[in-house]
């Protein structure tokens, strides 16, 4: 357990506006559920990005309004989405023949644990008890092009999530490409992590405090 | 003549035979054939294999044939939904088996299943606890695990449109499984919204083309699962 | 070399009639190029049969008037046909799903061989300079549920078709459930070639002579 | 804005560069990119490796492109046709590469290169000249043979209906290889006789999803190769 000082660092909008900026025009795009939903509402003005949801819709469009929702029009997280002009329905083979197959761009994930060579954990803690549940989660960081992380720096109990090794049970192996938290961005390389943006006020040994694995600037 | 139409879902369930595997669509409530589920729960058949991509909500349709003790064994890459607390029960205490398969492995290996592949190489999984204990092969420097193909002796799906012949069309996302588990199975068990005259789909938009499809019968307005969920309802 | 009687037998359309009584009602069928597309023309009265042409038609119908045809609507001879009113199109990898996967019924096939043990040979004569071609054979043997053969008695040049052992290369390895000449229809068993019928005038011994195997009754 | 719209198929095909490997949509003319293929022999790339089911017929289309000594090799289940003379002699002369290959196995080699499926197990082949040299394994009691998935640098296909998203509609039994093709190879290039505005193709219809296409040109009168080679024409 470290000392966090909670009032430092981007909140979750500006985490997911963030990625939202890295994200290139033209892009295929797998919003994972949670913090990775938001990134949708920050696409900069001019860009046209194409989202897959993995139970099978490329084209989602934004949330219905209150009440309108069609219950068998949903995203992977089981909630209400629409579909824009121009959108493809599929069924889960041919959903899982574009992410397994390279043709999503990005997928944005949630993390439990990342590792410094980018190894991600975020299905499951291994606890006995815990009822195991994986979803699409291995197979997209198993085929989509660029993995992006977006998850908060430590956790609610003030555990490192950038470590080392993970000691979760592993979604993918040497996965992840890029991981936004709300104090840095921070690219995984070959040779290590290396901090690409700090959040306002965050200092680097701060930053490295709140790191499991050690940072390169 | 040719004519898969069947009275009711009682008539459409009536051959699942204790044992069986059954493949149930449905990503959620979206695609899940509640009506047919229902019809299973007054059936009966026992220590059944399961293959569904969830393990239902609430006390209705899945999570009830699931509470009413039928299934013996899930195959299901997420068992775990917001209302899921029938499964999650019967799972810690050691009643009901579970294999968990990635999503997307789920959905090929059902394909599989249905076109004739016993077996593939994936990478989704590799260096994971799921691929412990499976093979793993390397091709152009990339690992990958060995999956196997899955059949059923059933499927129940549910559909928007049918004809006499079987062909189908699905509602948006509650196409999912649907299709491929229709051809993964010996006996598709389909419920549509709606059944029309063979010409009134277009052949170019048929999206589960007949000869995946044994039996149809007319379900015009199913249950909505989660509106069962939010009143509290429970079957039978 | 053997003799063979011309005048005795029957003709191409009563043996395709003779396939066209053995198929149930209700039967997802698939007709090979050549004389095996005649068996559609001698389906009884009351029974429906769905043809399916493996380069993506479920639900072939008749040949088009002449001059009526669409040059995007052939068969697998790449001839024009019709679809029926209930009919599906689909792409390559859903045909064979249908024909690998074991979901259609009955396969009529021409031969130039076929083995006392129902091995098939009808791709290629082996010799060098032909151009090999193979196109669905060889998928439609190993995936479909019961397979006929059509096929004159003997070769043009009055070799035998049903021999001991192909000497021509394999199509595939005991996959011909029954065969249709113009002599006979014979069941190709386990315990070997048995004739289920002879034409008129042929003899159980005439029909041995024409046979490269021993036959049963 | 994502707009695959190019303005012509010599532009199209410019990027095809000498020994890449190209899929060829058809099933003799049907689904044949005529317009596309023309254009690359107009571009003059050579030394291609060309997937596709047939080599065409007469000289126009893709036996043009064999006739002008552009490929190398071909990967094909059906490379002689009625008025195929071209890949026949050149076959004969020892001067085209050919790997024959059973045409379900084709479809499914080419549909795993599109879904990230190194490898699969088929039946079609076994105890066939057409196995000899390739692993084989039993599953169930039964002999199977172990296939790769197929790739390549760029699909030419034919469709009747497009967006600017690429999503597109096919005509009949024109569709044959065209959709697995489109996920399989790099670059997807795409003649359409129509293109219309996003949202004018229901979502529900759509039979090759944008994400799989790369460009996409409208012919809106296709030339008939059927009508070329009894005119006796050739091309260039």
């Amino acid at each position: 357990m470290i000392k966090t000082d909670i009032k430092i660092g981007w909140s979750r909008a500006e985490m997911a506006q963030k990625v939202a900026l890295d994200i290139p025009d033209g892009s295929y795009v797998n919003l994972g559920i949670g913090i990775p939903e938001m990134v949708a509402d920050f696409v900069p003005e001019g860009r046209e990005l194409i989202y897959q949801t993995e139970n099978g819709l490329l084209g989602m469009g934004p949330v219905p309004e209150e009440g309108k929702g069609d219950r068998e029009l949903v995203n992977a997280g089981k909630k209400y989405i629409t579909a824009i002009p121009g959108s493809a329905y599929f069924h889960h083979a041919d959903s899982f023949t574009m992410i397994r197959g390279g043709h999503i761009d990005i997928c944005v994930l949630g993390a439990m644990q990342v590792s410094e060579r980018g190894d991600l954990a975020n299905w499951s803690t291994g606890a006995k008890d815990a009822i195991p549940a994986v979803g699409g989660a291995m197979d997209l960081v198993a085929g989509v092009k660029r993995i992006f992380v977006i998850t908060q720096h430590v956790t609610k109990h003030g555990y490192h999530k950038i470590v080392q090794e993970c000691t979760f049970p592993l979604t993918g192996k040497e996965v992840v490409e890029r991981i936004y938290t709300n104090l840095a961005i921070i690219d995984v390389k070959e040779e290590g992590l290396y901090v690409r943006e700090m959040a306002p006020d965050v200092s680097f040994n701060y930053l490295q405090e709140q790191t499991g694995a050690e940072l390169k600037q | 003549m040719i004519n898969k139409i069947i009275n009711s879902p009682a008539e459409a369930v009536a051959e699942i035979h204790d044992g069986a595997t059954v493949m149930i669509g449905g990503f959620g409530e979206a695609g899940s054939p509640i009506e047919l589920i229902h019809a299973l729960i007054d059936q009966g058949a026992k220590n059944l294999t399961v293959i569904s991509n969830n393990t239902g909500s609430g006390h209705v349709g899945l999570a009830a044939l699931i509470e009413n003790k039928q299934v013996a064994k899930t195959i299901c890459s997420f068992p775990r939904t917001a209302n899921s607390k029938v499964f999650p029960e019967l799972y810690n205490a050691g009643l009901i088996e579970l294999e968990l398969v990635p999503q997307g492995t789920l959905a090929e290996r059902i394909r599989a299943g249905g076109a004739g592949i016993p077996a593939f190489y994936t990478p989704a999984s590799v260096n994971t606890p799921l691929s412990i204990g499976k093979e793993s092969r390397v091709f152009n420097d990339k690992e990958y695990v060995l999956e196997y193909g899955l059949k059923a002796d059933f499927a129940l799906v549910k559909a928007e449109t049918a004809d006499r012949y079987g062909n189908l069309l699905y509602h948006a996302t509650a196409r999912n499984f649907g299709p491929i588990m229709c051809t993964a199975s010996e006996m598709a068990i389909v419920q549509s919204k709606r059944i029309v005259e063979p010409g009134q789909i277009d052949p170019e938009t048929v999206i589960t083309p007949g000869i995946f499809v044994q039996k149809v019968v007319e379900v015009a307005n199913p249950l909505h699962e989660s509106q069962l969920v939010e009143q509290n309802m429970s079957y039978p």
